[in-house]
């Protein structure tokens, strides 16, 4: 019943809360929550509640990119924040959500990589980036990239001391070189729209997500959800999700 | 993506392989090679090759995973440990996880599951051997093998990647391509309403190369199209 | 413990960050933060902080681990992996898993659970950030979203540690201290009648000691139960 | 209705086998039945019966205390043992038999682990306490204790030579310190037990584990059960727990 | 196998231990060691020793597993973490679960299974200690256990390995001589009618060798006949 | 019903498809079909259809044999080839197939394993042979161990490199010393058969699969199915092995 309610609103062009079909949630950005880690931020778009922290480790660089510092991107479907999560294991979608944010990060060139290696082949630096679901009210891909990137943005570098690192002395800001922006744009019958909450996500056809750089270029999608997407309606949700993250971006 | 090449990737209009940047690779494909499943189907781009098996429809277990009205889909897409340089350990990488997911999703709306309620269609992907776009491979295979099972579809589901090397667009990346392009765009569609179901990218592109990609892929998918055609007419011609 | 100091950990009965051996750092405790939870808190105790989720009563599946006449609790404790200095591997450690149980038992002697026959209620810990004393954290947090969440309650669980550093019984040990503690004795109880339903001991201490460091605690702990019912009244009278 | 029956006798400061509150089922004790473990015991009480076997090992030392040796202790619930065991991965009361068994052994500082380190930092002695699990009637706890420690103080460390292990040359006893007795009080309304057996365990309100030293003082507790105790409850089952600890310590 | 020695093994016809080569180690027997479990026996030949328990017949869960007119076997076969030199970490290996499949194929031929129908049986084989010879040293303790637990037999099982060493066909194989051995054949059979259950093989053999050594086991496991059968008489008659 | 009629067809000295009692499907052997692989064979027999794939890498010998290559047999009842079979780690049988063509490989002294050697105790090459299953109709033994077989021949070990693998120039060939072949001999009432399909399997009271060398020796055995063999039927089984292994053999 409410599931058709949700959906007839949609399709006439409203939304249960009020907002406009291309309108953000309430954003709001804390930043250093976790003092142990080495960055963290905290982010809330409505009731959705997600904690990024950072933590940094050395480690043995791949073969193939003997000078390049690692990025490790974990994501649990924490048991507290729906009653649809269990322990255990990530599943698919909790596997997804990790990658997806990785791939941003990852293909925007965030991080200068190449600063992070203190011995090529050898030795270089490990970013872990752990997203911790606290609630989930929709839209966990937004809300978990851009907890990300503002975590990355904050995060301190350990000092070396004798090749050990001392946590009680952080110092040098992480190299930053990008920042992306992910706007998932979704899709119910010919409507388009923006940050859905959960009872949303549950009626939409389908959805893109789209990273975007600085300079309005892309650097990640992913198509979700059951139902094709046309040409068009492709071009229309990248163009939009472009246009969103400009705002999302002045909140950094 | 990530890695750069000291040495342009196209020269002269020409790729590695001698292709020009509107051209995929030689395609093979095959459908009922394996006797035990209820549908299936060998294809190869070049050197990449995936075997897709179908069982099903069959009664789901336990009952409390079926849904009422509606069949439910199980896709794994698998390296086999062989088919890349270093060896794969077996157990579904989070990598496989992925791939596994966004196959099902880009399979489901060709499907019309509502016509087998409580029961489960298995689609099993292996990639036997691995040299770029093994995803969308994967899916050609799934597409012809679900239609081997004879599966009632809307579609047949093409898959075909595109993306961008140096500064030029093409298709049907191979494996060093790959590593090398700026970017990557796996896709898959339903090529009689032109329907895209599977839509991921890696790299860095401005909307409009993006754009143009979908495009290409779009038009360039047609040739796939008539191959899954011809695979499934030789099953039934010869 | 284990560990030892080469200097004193206390100085002209002052402890580390400042606090005389019977004061417990500043704590914070708040109820509802977790919408989608039926109840849920967040405690912090200095540095530590715990987030609390109770999911339930619901019926349990499948049917033959119901119990008839009682409602199961199933509890998780869990730490986030950046919560300490290295960061953990997410999946259930060892001490993780002992003390999921030992919350528990803290917990149940406080819940009339024969009134949801047939049913579990999941209590879910995570560990924030971790700076010692996190098990009693977690438990104060885990009480607090039980009310929060109505469950009937014969009465709050209190956690709060004890031990002794250098020469001198001390309360609610940080991280360092614990490091270098001679002895750590986290505890739960009821306080309206002073059950102890957690009682855990590490270190080294003659039989006299650990009494004091118990009575100590016991009344040490009426502090952290009112800030337990502020932070009920909170809720109700905003 | 046995358990009922249990219950009431119990309640009557009787047991089922007629043994006094306070008394210990008959308690044997075997050491070396593992020719080729470096250290092991066997250990019956009543019908509770526990072989444990000792490995050494080389390994790295942990980062925090690079000149100590390591001591890590395993329980399985072996399925042979018990009907209601299965095979399996440790769960969680598995899990707290180990942690608490190698609890009493640490924290008594039994061993001198400083003199298990070979090259500080890089080498030193790791050894492995299993606890495998024969038959099980009840107080586990106690038995796995007594049987470890039984076995550590058996256990031959074998010679290095060229820096390997050559386990047919024994010499040297382990370096012993201290030696843990853990003793477990159960309560029963106003009676105090000790050695439950299973059918007893099952009627019990708690259970309070201590584990004693030779001057007596204790190095390690962990109360069990689904009620709570009392102060002065407390106070009277660690008394009852360090006077049994000194019948238990004459029988090493 | 595989490894070579440089010293002959078997010196003036006696082994490392003085066995000859036809001689079996010290055999002991005992059943009932188990209170627990239905029944169970511990085995030893020389130091090896093995403890074997059957649970059941009971009933199975979840009921799509049961057999509508059979019991099930299940057989797990482990080695205790301390049984050999180098620990082992708990958790089956692909050794061990070759071997729990080969036990159980060993025993099956001797029970009459469809008495229990929709049971199971449990057979759990512990290796405590391990110096070659361990699986037939289990399949003697199960064998034993399920006599014990009062399974309708048509015979007992009787295990024993035969191998050759230097030029030597010997027969009980300790671990050193397994380690050095040029074969090594573990077999199980029921002495009555001589019917083999168990047969696998190592190494590298004549035809002839191999028919030889497999009459050399079937002969001498008749002692270890009479053995399982002395101490099954020991339990009724103390 | 079915299962019935292959019983009586078998008993009577028949087989379903014609063939002889001692008669083997068509065997098609096809080499070198993954290019990306250093080896690789498919064997067809019948409709049972097998890959086996083998990667070359670089490992740390066992302390044992501290001057030898490592060889590690894999095998997955991959979910394609059958309907009974399910995603997941190898259960019983998959474990048992993997190490019984293992031990084939490694009993029969196969490959010159000390030439694989390139720094005692440190470096040596380890050999993954992993079988994977495209089609089971039976008989999955004596395929996977003859595919594994025809792979090995064709590997190519990679060159190296400043101590790096270059897959992309293979040149010397794995040192092979001798080739077993695997024929598994099954029994039905008083009657012998190879090659079974998997119903036949089903029908099957035992089954003896034997590892044959070029001269004729056994260097590996391993009985099956849930009925025993009398002495004499043993003998012939392996007579009948032996003979069959050298048509086999030809096909090489």
């Amino acid at each position: 019943m409410r599931h058709d309610y949700v959906l007839k609103l949609l399709e006439s062009g409203e939304r249960l809360d009020g907002r406009k079909l291309d309108e953000f949630r309430d954003i709001k950005i804390e930043v250093d929550t976790i003092e142990r880690a080495e960055g963290s931020a905290r982010v809330k778009i409505g009731k959705t509640d997600i904690i990024v922290g950072i933590k940094m480790d050395l480690g043995e660089p791949f073969p193939d990119v003997p000078n390049q510092g690692m990025l490790r991107t974990g994501a649990e479907f924490s048991p507290i924040a729906s009653p649809e999560f269990n322990p255990g294991p990530p599943g698919e979608d909790a596997t997804e959500l990790a990658r997806v944010v990785d791939r941003g990060i990852r293909e925007s060139e965030c991080i200068d990589l190449e600063k992070l290696c203190l011995k090529p082949g050898e030795q270089v630096w490990t970013m872990f980036v752990d997203i911790h679901m606290m609630n989930h009210d929709g839209n966990l891909i937004d809300v978990s990239a851009l907890a990300a990137v503002a975590a990355l943005m904050r995060t301190k570098m350990p000092e070396l001391e004798d090749g050990k690192i001392n946590r009680e002395k952080l110092k040098e800001k992480l190299p930053i070189k990008h920042i992306p922006i992910t706007v998932t744009v979704g899709k119910i019958s010919d409507k388009f729209l923006i940050d859905p909450t959960k009872e949303e996500e549950q009626v939409l056809d389908s959805k893109l997500m789209v990273a975007v750089m600085e300079d309005g270029k892309i650097c990640a999608m992913q198509k979700s959800g059951d139902q094709g997407l046309s040409e068009e309606e492709t071009s229309r949700m990248i163009d939009l999700a472009i246009k969103k993250s400009k705002e999302i971006r002045k909140l950094l | 993506m990530g890695m750069k090449s000291k040495e342009k990737m196209i020269v002269e209009g020409k790729r590695l392989d001698g292709r020009t940047p509107d051209e995929i690779r030689e395609i093979e494909m095959k459908v009922g090679v394996i006797p035990n499943a209820n549908g299936s189907a060998r294809v190869s781009f070049g050197r990449t090759t995936a075997v897709a098996a179908v069982y099903g429809p069959r009664i789901l277990h336990p009952r409390r995973l079926q849904e009422p009205d509606t069949a439910i889909i199980r896709c794994r897409y698998n390296m086999a440990p062989f088919s890349v340089d270093e060896r794969i350990r077996p157990g579904s990488s989070r990598r496989e996880k992925e791939i596994s997911k966004v196959t099902r999703l880009a399979l489901e709306p060709a499907l019309f599951l509502e016509k087998y309620p409580e029961t489960v269609i298995d689609i099993y992907i292996e990639i036997i051997q691995a040299d770029g776009s093994t995803r969308v491979t994967g899916i050609n295979a799934a597409s012809l093998a679900l239609a081997d099972a004879g599966a009632p579809m809307r579609d047949l589901v093409v898959g075909l990647a595109g993306g961008k090397l140096d500064d030029t667009i093409i298709i049907d990346l191979c494996g060093k391509e790959d590593n090398y392009s700026v970017a990557d765009i796996p896709i898959a569609f339903l090529p009689r309403k032109n329907e895209i179901t599977l839509l991921q990218m890696d790299g860095q592109l401005n909307p409009d190369e993006v754009k143009t990609i979908v495009k290409n892929v779009l038009n360039a998918g047609k040739k796939v199209y008539e191959k899954q055609k011809e695979a499934l007419k030789k099953k039934y011609h010869k």
